[in-house]
């Protein structure tokens, strides 16, 4: 089980970017973290993956606990040894380099059964393999996204961080993407997926989290969540009225007061 | 508008100092430098006077009887020296800037140790003529080599003392000059420019033992002409390189070279087939390799340090040019040469290398090698070397110098200053020939040196050739002004 | 033609020498965006042990470099860790102001280590060795090709120096570590992530330039073999080089020590013959004149990535 | 606002020159406090003589140069290492218009004589041209480098000024008929201000005082007029300019700011104070080489302002102070510690390091230090005490 338990996070000393949330991600799920842009998901992520001192960022309260141990003070090395592996919004391959050579660098801190796991990668992603030698700059996006995620995996890890992995693709492909994260939770790896894609996110996942200016404000299975009515109408877009009036977004405000 | 006026007010200001400055200059600046003493000196009379008033006064008598009505001033007291041997003395005290620290603390610290025990041997044998001579921690300066340590030092020892034991770097005792021919400073100092000869250049101030740079360069081609001219075949006439540092050292020994060249025209030396100024810092032994190699002398003048000596007989002889004679002077060589890292290049040492210097090594057999080999043992100061030598050697001049202003009874600076002028002989104790301070440069400059060669053997690794060569250029040469400008 | 032949061989050894230096360079700022003033003090560093387990101690030569490179590593790592650990995320400035600062400290440590004598690199005139299969045993092993010399050091210094860097780019292209470099340089947060320590990475690039360093000062001086602190300005000219090849590019480097240092050896060969009127050593600023006309055509030297700023 | 009289509520009083009328007393006493130290005597206690006006000297005219240096690096944020370059510049064009012509013998190649040829320019003029054509020479050398400077930014530009020191003190060394040669050098200039000597003794309102106090009080007025004068154009829209193109160039650039421009007149005030500077630091020591204009000396410039405090005129005076005349008296107080001197000696072999190495050491050290403890240098410690004092006994 990997959980945070009311982190608040502060960059460059002053910018409180995260006000005290709290999520737990189960073994072997999927858990959802939706949100708007600046809602603080990618600094949640930062913050489990150990990546905030790389933006001048700090952990001032809570803690994150890795099956009951805070990992919160631990580098970035040592929490992808302990099985939390992520994969960056943007995807963020190493372009200069082969597919080959960015997997290798996956396996940086599970080098002995890197074979294995680039098979496993391989057979995950098919097309990987046909471009193994090829420069990872010339894939297309979808192919980097698969990269990506292909490279995450290469630590064989308990837990996979993604952020925004159906960023900027066509539809086919977020499809793709889609089944990919099942399969690989369906292997027994658990997924802390953020997306802006609320509909993909929740129809993987088991739970799901919305945040809102660095607050988790709603905190449902990802059932419910894809019914309840507000999550349908600001996250979806799913509106069962026709006319959406400023006044409803006003309503909504109230109650996402009240919701905190 | 508003700045504008601002403005206005600066320059203003500015003019107004400018007004200032410039009106009281039209008075002072005139006569200040010639008849008025800077207050300094009278000032330091009485205070270098204050904390010697403890010594009981009824002993004063005997004191004024050694020395009855002899003037004095700056940095001397009728008193006796701190710790003195001879209670009856008064003293003499003398200032010392030199470099302990630094890129040549190796050679300042031996140097100002000579200075020391020469000194210290005077006061053992009961003093100059009534006084001691004390060179305390107070007044011992250690400049590092750097021109504005050199002058604060002097400033902050120059109301103290009578005169300098030492005045260390021929650039920055020029810097100090000014201020030593406004305090009257006569100093010793051990660099061998061939300006210090001249009054227009140091006042008449700075005294000077052995010969300098520019005849110990001629006395070098000499020598190689002498050599030369006993090879078979002989080897005249001969094309010539100089490699050398620029400034005071090399400089003043390739002007020497090159005047001791046009001297033998006649037989068909030319001008140097290459001239490389080494410049330490920025200069590469490569490039001195590749400015020598094409032209491939037959002698190669050096005046530079060790190392690169070294990297160029190396680097010469390692890319064909074997036959080369290398002429070098004091600071060029060091034993060191001889030890570990280029223990291969002895063999062509010993067959090459020759060097010339102002005086005889370590272990030549004088009255003065004798009693500076005693005080050198007797204080433990160390491993042998040619530093303590110059210290001591240097110091006989001022002890004539000072043996002459008590002879005149006046031992104020003027005094000392004017009895520079009238040391007809300084007795080396058979360390250099006699030195007269009497008479034009041309007449009073030593023109002998020492040769040298390589002998592994030796402490210093060195064998004295020929003691005080003079050879023909030396000796006929019309020494009527320094053979280098150092600049202004 | 013997004479440029031999000046420019004698430039292939100065490049050699120049590229070393030059590729720590670029590996401290590849990997860490650093500017490093402190490698010419390190280079005296490594040379001085090089000295000291060679000619003082009197070691096997080549187990002394392996010592020196071992204790000039360990340093690099040392001050890595004490000093540019506490500026990472400062201004590139204040860093590399910074290893001004540290290169005086070293050069005067390593200055006191020395003495007043300058030190053999090698007990021998022929650490190498070479004099045992070819050329003369006097002053070690010399290539001669009619009026052609290349002296021991200076073959040594072109062989070593591709060895070297063939071991290094090997290194960075092969090894586990050296993708983790790679990575750390062309994206931090990506090295992280994949879980790269890149505080070791730092560590470990200031470790290899002081290494490479180490190297270098074996072939400092080709005609002596000797090493001094005055030699300080000659690795302060492996940073025009850098500059040149565009600071984080290692073939950009590679290709610009070679055109510096063939550049140098001609002036040295050809200036005071054809243009004595720019003065004695005006070889010592050809780099520096190099890199000026480059940085006038080329603002980012010849194989630098042009920086793209967001407001 | 009542309340908070310190607070800066407008540009009219965030830009004028002495933010408080506290800044204005301080400065007039150190005013006073300079003149009095200088004469002495009637006037004062205590007189500043001996080493101690050597140092001091050199620390104000070392000032000038750092303010010099603070404008391009510290306001302008062009980090610079070709100080060296411009302080070398207005050093030598001074010691050419105001020094003496050096001669020496030489053969006439036409009639075969012994003449005097010149071998060194000089010539003395009045220090009311030579001084004010230093810093302007010096400007003109930051004038022509500058456009290159401006097409560079960061790093690189750090070295093309690295190697205009190197290039510079090729020509200085070349150069021997103006500057003496490498290892030679030339006296300076004389410094005679309309008949008036300030390197030699006399006496000034009736008080005698030597060269090196007269030539402290020349540095005070210059410092206090150089300085107010940098003080001044850190408030005027250039100073406002040059803080805009060191925060955010591009960002500068789109407000409308000319970039060439505003780097072209921070290199060209930097190089007239630096001029002014070279000029007079060496009638101090009497005595200017052309070796001594290194890379070694604009780390000195650079260290002076890190040390002291970026961008503000205060802290490159408290830098150059700090470096030129407490840090030498420091090294030599703890060298005669005892157990000290065991690690630092005077005396060669005695210690681990002489003091002159251990100065370096020390200078080295207090650039990393600095760094990582007090960016804002001597300065910004100032600034901590006097709010500490401020707000005291609150925290804050």
């Amino acid at each position: 089980m990997l959980e945070v338990r009311n982190l608040e996070v502060v960059y460059s000393d002053v910018i409180l970017v995260l006000r005290g949330i709290s999520l737990s991600i189960p073994d072997g799920s999927i858990v959802a973290l939706l949100g708007a842009n600046g809602a603080g998901k990618t600094t949640t992520l930062r913050a489990v993956s150990g990546l905030l001192d790389v933006h001048n960022g700090n952990v001032t309260k809570g803690e994150i606990l890795l099956d009951g141990e805070p990992i919160h003070r631990k580098s970035a090395a040592k929490i992808v040894r302990l099985g939390v592996s992520q994969a960056l919004e943007g995807r963020r391959i190493l372009a200069e380099m082969s597919v080959e050579e960015n997997l290798r660098l996956g396996a940086h801190t599970n080098h002995r059964s890197m074979d294995a796991n680039m098979e496993r990668v391989y057979h995950l992603f098919p097309l990987l393999r046909d471009r193994a030698k090829s420069t990872a700059g010339y894939l297309s996006g979808g192919e980097q996204q698969m990269l990506a995620i292909g490279r995450a995996l290469m630590s064989a890890p308990r837990y996979l961080l993604l952020d925004e992995p159906s960023l900027g693709l066509a539809p086919l492909l977020v499809q793709q993407i889609r089944d990919i994260i099942v399969e690989i939770n369906r292997q027994g790896t658990g997924v802390l997926l953020v997306e802006q894609n609320a509909m993909m996110a929740l129809s993987i996942a088991d739970h799901g989290f919305i945040m809102e200016i660095g607050k988790i404000v709603m905190d449902k299975p990802a059932g419910e969540l894809l019914d309840d009515e507000d999550v349908r109408e600001f996250y979806l877009g799913l509106s069962g009225d026709e006319v959406q009036s400023f006044a409803q977004v006003k309503h909504y405000r109230r109650k996402k007061r009240w919701l905190s | 508008m508003k700045t504008r006026r601002r403005w206005v007010a600066v320059v203003g200001v500015m003019m107004a100092f400018t007004l200032v400055v410039a009106a009281c200059g039209d008075d002072d600046a005139v006569d200040t430098t010639a008849t008025t003493t800077p207050p300094a000196t009278t000032e330091a009379v009485t205070t270098t006077e204050a904390p010697t008033t403890e010594a009981p006064t009824t002993e004063a008598p005997p004191t004024t009887e050694a020395v009855p009505d002899i003037a004095i001033g700056r940095g001397v007291t009728l008193e006796p020296c701190p710790d003195s041997a001879n209670p009856d003395n008064g003293c003499i005290y003398l200032g010392v800037i030199s470099d302990f620290s630094g890129p040549f603390a190796a050679f300042g610290l031996p140097l100002t140790w000579g200075k020391e025990d020469f000194w210290e041997r005077v006061n053992a044998g009961g003093g100059l003529m009534g006084f001691d001579v004390a060179i305390t921690p107070e007044n011992t300066i250690d400049a590092g080599y750097d021109g504005a340590a050199h002058l604060a030092g002097y400033e902050e020892i120059r109301g103290n003392v009578a005169a300098l034991a030492e005045s260390l770097g021929t650039l920055q005792t020029l810097g100090a000059l000014p201020l030593m021919i406004e305090d009257s400073m006569v100093s010793p100092v051990s660099s061998w420019y061939s300006g210090w000869s001249f009054d227009d250049i140091d006042g008449g101030l700075i005294l000077e033992a052995g010969t300098n740079y520019c005849l110990e360069a001629m006395n070098g081609f000499d020598f190689v002409m002498q050599a030369r001219s006993t090879m078979d075949p002989v080897g005249i006439p001969f094309t010539y390189a100089i490699v050398g540092f620029p400034g005071d050292y090399g400089g003043d020994y390739a002007a020497g070279v090159k005047i001791a060249a046009a001297a033998y025209a006649d037989v068909g030396i030319g001008d140097p087939v290459a001239e490389f100024v080494y410049t330490p810092g920025v200069s590469t032994v490569e490039e001195a390799v590749a400015a020598i190699l094409p032209v491939a002398p037959d002698v190669i003048f050096v005046t530079t340090g060790p190392n690169e000596l070294a990297g160029l007989m190396g680097g010469l002889f390692g890319a064909g040019l074997q036959s080369a004679m290398y002429v070098g002077t004091g600071p060029t060589w060091h034993p060191a040469l001889l030890g570990a890292a280029d223990g291969a290049l002895v063999p062509l040492f010993e067959q090459a290398y020759f060097q010339t210097s102002q005086n005889a090594g370590f272990q030549d057999d004088t009255p003065g090698h004798q009693a500076m080999r005693e005080a050198f043992e007797a204080h433990e100061r160390g491993i042998p070397n040619l530093g303590y030598v110059a210290g001591w050697v240097m110091s006989y001049n001022l002890l004539a110098v000072l043996e002459q202003a008590i002879i005149n009874k006046d031992l104020t600076p003027e005094g000392i200053a004017a009895a520079v002028g009238q040391v007809e002989a300084v007795d080396y104790e058979g360390m250099l020939p006699d030195k007269s301070f009497v008479g034009t440069p041309d007449q009073t400059v030593e023109r002998g040196a020492v040769v040298h060669r390589v002998d592994a053997t030796s402490p210093d690794g060195l064998a004295v050739i020929a003691p005080f060569f003079v050879g023909p250029t030396a000796a006929a040469y019309e020494f009527n002004a320094p053979c280098l400008v150092l600049g202004g | 033609m013997s004479t440029l032949l031999q000046a420019v061989l004698n430039g292939l050894a100065l490049a050699a020498v120049y590229a070393l230096i030059a590729l720590g360079f670029v590996i401290i700022y590849k990997s860490m965006q650093v500017l490093s003033f402190a490698q010419p003090a390190l280079m005296l560093f490594g040379g001085y042990f090089v000295v000291y387990f060679s000619s003082r101690l009197g070691l096997n030569f080549y187990l002394a470099v392996l010592l020196a490179i071992m204790v000039a590593g360990l340093s690099g790592l040392v001050i890595e860790r004490s000093f540019l650990r506490p500026m990472v995320g400062k201004p590139v400035f204040a860093v590399a102001i910074m290893t001004i600062g540290i290169d005086l400290v070293v050069r005067i440590i390593t200055g006191n280590l020395f003495g007043v004598e300058s030190g053999g690199i090698g007990a021998t005139g022929d650490p190498w060795g070479l004099g045992l299969f070819i050329g003369d045993p006097a002053f070690g092993a010399t290539f001669h090709w009619g009026d052609v010399v290349l002296n021991q050091r200076r073959f040594a210094a072109i062989v070593a120096a591709l060895l070297v860097i063939g071991i290094l780019l090997a290194f960075f292209r092969y090894s586990r570590i050296g993708l983790a470099m790679r990575a750390t340089a062309f994206d931090q947060e990506v090295a992280l992530t994949q879980g790269v320590s890149v505080s070791s990475v730092f560590a470990l690039s200031w470790a290899i330039a002081a290494a490479l360093a180490t190297v270098a000062a074996l072939f400092i001086s080709p005609n002596t073999g000797t090493i001094d602190v005055n030699m300080f300005a000659f690795a302060l000219k492996a940073l025009p080089v850098v500059v040149i090849g565009g600071m984080d590019s290692i073939g950009g480097a590679l290709l610009a020590a070679l055109i510096v240092g063939l550049a140098e050896s001609l002036t040295i060969t050809y200036q005071p013959v054809y243009a004595g009127f720019l003065g004695g050593s005006f070889s010592q600023v050809v780099p520096y004149l190099v890199m000026f006309v480059v940085l006038l055509v080329r603002p980012y030297g010849l194989f630098g990535t042009r920086e793209v700023e967001r407001v | 606002m009542r309340n908070r009289p310190a607070l800066i509520g407008d540009y009219r009083s965030d830009a004028v020159v002495f933010r408080s009328g506290v800044q204005r007393v301080w400065m007039g006493l150190l005013l006073v406090a300079a003149v009095f130290l200088t004469f002495g005597g009637s006037l004062g206690p205590i007189r500043l003589e001996g080493e101690w006006v050597v140092l001091a000297a050199t620390a104000v005219f070392a000032s000038i140069g750092a303010i010099g240096l603070n404008v391009v690096t510290g306001m302008a944020g062009q980090v610079s290492l070709g100080h060296a370059f411009f302080l070398g510049m207005g050093a030598f064009t001074a010691a050419v218009l105001g020094g003496v012509e050096g001669t020496a013998p030489a053969l006439d190649p036409v009639t075969g004589e012994l003449i005097q040829k010149v071998v060194l320019a000089g010539y003395q003029l009045d220090m009311l041209i030579w001084l004010p054509a230093a810093g302007l020479v010096a400007a003109l050398a930051g004038f022509i480098v500058a456009p290159v400077a401006t097409r560079l930014r960061g790093l690189y530009l750090a070295f093309v000024t690295l190697g205009l020191v190197f290039i510079g003190d090729h020509i200085f060394r070349e150069a021997e008929y103006f500057t003496g040669g490498a290892f030679v050098g030339r006296a300076p200039a004389e410094m005679s201000l309309l008949g008036f000597r300030f390197d030699k003794p006399g006496e000034v309102f009736g008080v005698f005082l030597g060269k090196n106090q007269k030539l402290l009080l020349l540095g005070v007025v210059l410092l206090v007029v150089m300085g107010l004068a940098a003080k001044n154009l850190f408030r005027s829209k250039v100073g406002r300019a040059m803080a805009a193109v060191r925060d955010r160039d591009i960002a500068a650039e789109i407000m409308g700011i000319g970039l060439a421009r505003t780097k072209t007149i921070a290199f060209v005030i930097s190089s007239f104070y630096a001029g002014i500077a070279g000029a007079l630091l060496y009638a101090v020591v009497g005595r200017l080489q052309p070796e001594g204009f290194g890379f070694a000396l604009s780390i000195d410039y650079i260290a002076m302002i890190l040390i002291g405090g970026v961008a503000t005129v205060s802290g490159a005076i408290m830098g150059a102070f700090f470096l030129k005349m407490v840090l030498p008296k420091v090294v030599v107080w703890l060298a005669g510690l005892p157990l000290v001197d065991l690690v630092i000696s005077p005396e060669v072999g005695r210690g681990v390091f002489d003091t002159h190495q251990f100065e370096r050491i020390l200078f080295g050290l207090l650039i990393i230090g600095f760094l990582i403890f007090e960016p804002l240098g001597l300065y910004g410690i100032w600034i901590r005490i006097r709010n500490y004092w401020k707000a005291w006994p609150f925290s804050y």
